[in-house]
């Protein structure tokens, strides 16, 4: 038993995740991502439950822990009670804390995220807002979408949201005495380190590739490497 | 990549009944032992070609049963015909002779 | 001196323990719940592995019964049992009360409820059948009115349905499904000769005499298919058509495929006729809620509780032929124990 | 199929939903495609049905898509669901309510966990208290807003001026209903009907004249998969899983599709248009595209309230085939006008995709 299984044993969803599997397959056969990507929630299971920590290294920097959508799907099928799709959040959470992320393609984009939704959690109080939904970065959206986007304000209010202003209702100003408060959590609870970590492992990636990563946002080129490459191997 | 950035995906599910069962009815006449099969894996476990590239009997076996043939040509061409999958399997399925078989059949059906 | 045997269920154990019993000078009274003895084995069509009637067997057992010294007593539901002076009070529901010197249990087993199994929709599509409902079918000669047109059908038998599943409640594997299934798909097979069957299975625990060469038997020369993995879930398409979902895990992706009818394995589940016994005995129970006996390996037919054996599947999914040697095991431990009870 | 055998699963999952005095926090995602749906149930919850619903300013995103993008760590996001109960027992509040289904899930998992694991329960107050200097109490219940709905669905049939009818026929509407992945599939027991056959809106779909169809790949995922959406490069993940839902119902025809989960509505709706765009498939037969609704905005509709304001205007699949089939009046001409009736500019009409 190595140090990266021990390490994962001490995630709470890689032991609610991960009992002992049967190889089964009840997940595998209806997982969304096993349908269109090179994946196999499954042999992930197994590979894990073997304790052995070259293949587990080996997972932690493939693409292949990064195809799950966490749709949970797998949960409640398993006959042994497990649910890969938290087994996942446990690699992930440590192939990020290795810094393992940075050697593939999908973990890679770990960085967009931190930036976009990471950014947006601390500075306005929303994981979303739509003002992120550029209909450039988003041209799936449709033109309906690009409408709404360009008259934000209008439309927002005709269908009763508070957009950008104080007091309750959607789309209200967060205060900033609450986002202070937000901020404080992230900082005693580890969420605050976790996201330094997350920067400083993708900027050393980015120096090695030779592409900028900027100190904020996502105007930058290794920020538009990790958002839109596709070597398109995955499937 | 489109200028959507992104494209639709071909399914990775099998669909059972759209498989192409031609090889299999060829072959299952030819040598009725592939039928006997029970995926143990003892034949990938002692394969001479799997040593060196990833070649794996059983799943060629499995792959016939179950209709997945489009490029099993590229696998069949791995095997080495030493025979050894023949004298480990539990079953006597003549695992040699399915993969001559497929050469064959497939040779037939090019030309 | 002659005793009072009270034997509660008169299936195949208990048929066979008063039969074992017929040489003893007690006297055996069995207590069945129904109107007629043969358990679960009235309603089975050939048996595993050689296709022996199920009929016929019942017949031997109930003409073996001894005349002599044995009497059944039918509809009788025991629903409480209390050790007095060294016997055993049980008690009917009809408020009769039964002194017993000793009680033998062979409850039998529940068959598994497959509307547990949600995603398998038993009870919501109407061609998923379990098969204790088409074991029926072959009594009955009753088939469904589109299996019966003559054209090629495909036909899923699944596995483990509520064994070796947590989820449902049942961690222990039920040991007979495997061959129930090959034995139900070749019987399928023979009945629907253009019909293709395919078995979803985990594993498959041969375990039994010539339990395995059936199954080879049934790939060899009745071209039954073998898939490697669980089904995960049924879905019903339009026309009753049935989509089955699995990962054929031997190449590792994941597959569906439509089926005509659908027949879910389902297993042993302990049987719930004697859960209130064994709860006014306080009687411990197996992790997966089977009678535990004093010590599985040299004490199977004997209980905590003295004077109270076991006998058949209430202590555990036991084969008919498991079930029988069982009850005659349990009926010389109740010889002995009143000798020794006569002695004191 | 038999309805009974549905039934006989329904009864094993009835979850207790709390009758009045809501706490009430919103969801991300159903605040920036939706929002008008947000508005719709507090008004039907305050207006029609008289209920208490408590909006406190100061909740916040639960970071569920920070934690189910993972870059959020579950000591994070369980400090900040306390803090959200510290806001709801400090308002003397105990039934909580969260909008997003994400939201939903990450509170079902978080109660989970400190259920089996006291001691993360206690790291959570300790966590909280550091940071904020706020204490909590667990709720007493936890539903969804779906659930509300669902626990009212008859109240509001009596209240109601419109059935689930085709007009012109006289029919059932046919309704393809999807339920958001962490509503019930990852802890059966929270969710009405449980995870296989959940009865959350099929209930109301019933309740209000409906038919729901049980089309084979009902229970799949909307594909967002957080990530498979986020990020431009993996979308195909997102769009094939919709694709193949689409393709699944397509023969069963429906009406419209009602979702419980934000982004499942959102994503129904917009990769429909992207399908067309893209290889010029639609999956109604009038190539106008299927009709995407929230579960507020149906309940909104059979109440009568007016489609633009409850932001109807701002799917990409044109509803108005669905308003005319149930005979529900609006006027044309105000979807697109700002909220003082200016003109603010209409969308593009899209290549492929009929209006």
């Amino acid at each position: 038993m190595g140090r990266l299984y021990e390490r994962l044993c001490e995630d709470l969803r890689c032991l609610e995740g991960l009992k002992s599997c049967m190889n089964c397959g009840v997940c595998t056969a209806i997982c969304p991502s096993a349908e269109f990507y090179r994946y196999d929630p499954r042999k992930i299971c197994d590979t894990v439950q073997r304790a052995d920590d070259e293949s587990i290294e080996q997972l932690l920097k493939s693409d292949t822990i990064w195809y799950c959508g966490e749709c949970m799907s797998c949960k409640t099928r398993c006959p042994r009670g497990n649910t890969p799709g938290l087994l996942i959040m446990a690699l992930r959470k440590l192939s990020q804390e290795m810094g393992y992320f940075t050697d593939s393609e999908k973990g890679r984009q770990q960085f967009a995220i931190r930036r976009v939704i990471g950014d947006s959690i601390l500075t306005t109080g929303y994981c979303m807002r739509p003002i992120l939904v550029n209909p450039a970065n988003h041209p799936e959206q449709g033109p309906v979408w690009e409408w709404v986007y360009n008259n934000l304000p209008e439309v927002m209010d005709k269908v009763g949201a508070n957009y950008l202003k104080d007091g309750p209702g959607a789309l209200r100003r967060i205060a900033p005495e609450v986002l202070s408060e937000i901020n404080q959590i992230f900082q005693v609870t580890g969420g605050q380190d976790f996201f330094q970590l997350i920067e400083e492992f993708s900027k050393d990636k980015a120096d090695e590739m030779c592409l900028d990563a900027g100190e904020l946002g996502g105007d930058n080129a290794y920020f538009s490497e990790v958002y839109t490459k596709n070597s398109g191997n995955h499937h | 990549m489109s200028e959507w950035g992104f494209t639709v995906i071909q399914t990775n599910q099998s669909d059972m009944d759209q498989m192409d069962r031609g090889l299999i009815a060829k072959i299952g006449n030819a040598e009725p032992s592939i039928f006997w099969c029970i995926g143990c894996g003892s034949c990938s476990a002692t394969c001479t070609a799997a040593q060196f590239n990833n070649f794996s009997p059983r799943r060629i076996i499995q792959a016939i049963r179950s209709g997945q043939v489009k490029d099993i040509m590229g696998e069949v061409n791995k095997c080495l015909l030493c025979g050894k999958c023949q004298l480990v399997c539990p079953r006597h399925v003549n695992t040699r002779n399915i993969l001559l078989n497929v050469k064959q059949i497939m040779g037939q059906d090019a030309i | 001196m002659n005793k009072t045997i009270v034997i509660v269920g008169g299936g195949p154990a208990g048929l066979e323990a008063a039969a074992a019993l017929g040489s003893s000078p007690h006297h055996v009274l069995i207590l069945e719940k129904e109107h007629n003895t043969g358990g679960k084995l009235k309603n089975w069509h050939h048996l595993f592995p050689n296709f022996a009637d199920a009929s016929e067997i019942l017949k031997s057992l109930e003409k073996s019964l001894p005349l002599n010294n044995s009497e059944i007593k039918y509809d009788c539901d025991v629903f409480k049992m209390e050790q007095m002076d060294g016997n055993l009070l049980v008690s009917l529901k009809s408020g009769e009360k039964i002194k017993a010197d000793a009680v033998l249990l062979a409850t039998g087993f529940d068959l598994f409820d497959a509307y547990k199994k949600e995603e398998y929709g038993h009870g919501i599509y109407k061609n998923v059948i379990t098969s204790s409902e088409l074991e029926g079918m072959f009594v009955n000669n009753s088939f469904p009115d589109q299996l019966k047109d003559g054209l090629p059908k495909k036909i899923a038998m699944v596995h483990c349905v509520g064994s070796r599943d947590k989820k449902a409640g049942n961690m222990h594997c039920s040991k007979l499904c495997c061959i129930t299934g090959v034995k139900q798909a070749i019987e399928l097979r023979k009945y629907l000769s253009k019909s293709s069957v395919y078995n979803f299975y985990m594993d498959l625990r041969m375990y039994g005499q010539h339990f395995e060469e059936l199954y080879q038997e049934a790939q060899e020369d009745y071209g039954v298919n073998f898939i490697r993995g669980r089904v995960s879930e049924i879905a019903e398409i339009s026309d009753g058509k049935l989509q089955v979902k699995a990962e054929d895990t031997l190449s590792g992706r994941p597959m569906k495929m439509i089926f005509d009818l659908v027949v879910l394995l389902i297993g042993m589940t302990p049987a719930t006729s004697a859960a209130s016994i064994a709860q006014s005995l306080a009687l411990p129970k197996s992790g997966s809620g089977f009678l535990a006996p004093v010590h599985q390996h040299i004490s199977a037919n004997e209980t905590c509780i003295p004077g109270l054996f076991l006998a058949g599947t209430c202590r555990e999914p036991l084969s008919l032929q498991e079930s029988i040697t069982d009850a005659r095991a349990a009926a010389l431990k109740i010889i002995e124990w009143l000798k020794l009870k006569d002695n004191h | 199929m038999e309805q009974e055998g549905k039934k006989r699963i329904w009864s094993e999952y009835q979850k207790e939903i709390a009758d009045d005095h809501y706490f009430y926090v919103r969801s991300c995602i159903r605040q920036t495609f939706f929002p008008g749906s947000e508005t719709t149930f507090l008004k039907i919850l305050r207006d029609d049905l008289s209920r208490d619903v408590f909006e406190d300013a100061r909740h916040t995103t639960c970071t569920g898509i920070g934690y189910h993008t993972d870059i959020v760590p579950f000591e994070t996001i369980m400090t900040i669901a306390a803090r959200h109960f510290a806001l709801m027992t400090e308002a003397g509040y105990v039934n909580f309510v969260p909008s997003c289904v994400t939201s939903f899930g990450i509170y079902t998992e978080i109660l989970d966990t400190w259920k089996h694991f006291p001691e993360m329960e206690a790291k959570a107050r300790d966590y909280l208290w550091t940071a904020t200097r706020r204490e909590f109490k667990i709720p007493d219940n936890l539903s969804h807003t779906s659930d509300i709905i669902y626990r009212f669905r008859n109240e509001l049939a009596e209240l109601s001026g419109h059935r689930l009818v085709n007009k012109n026929d006289g029919k059932p509407l046919k309704v393809v209903e999807h339920i958001g992945c962490h509503y019930a599939k990852m802890f059966p027991k929270c969710g009405v009907g449980g995870a296989e056959f959940p009865a959350v809106l099929s209930g109301m779909v019933e309740a209000w004249g409906g038919e729901v169809i049980d089309y084979p790949e009902r229970r799949h995922c909307c594909g967002f998969g957080f990530r498979q959406y986020l990020i431009k490069a993996n979308r195909g993940y997102s769009l094939s899983n919709s694709k193949k839902k689409f393709e699944s119902m397509q023969p069963y025809q429906p009406d419209f599709i009602v979702a419980n989960c934000p982004g499942c509505a959102m994503f129904l709706d917009r990769w429909q248009y992207t399908i067309a765009e893209m290889e010029g498939i639609t999956y109604d037969k009038s190539g106008k595209g299927i009709p995407v609704l929230t579960y507020e905005e149906l309940a909104g509709l059979i109440m009568g309230y007016d489609p633009w304001v409850m932001g109807m205007q701002m799917h990409q699949i044109s509803v108005e085939p669905l308003l005319d089939k149930i005979g529900i009046v609006y006027n044309k001409k105000d979807k697109y006008l700002g909220s003082k009736g200016q003109y603010i500019g209409v969308p593009q009409p899209p290549h492929f995709l009929l209006q």
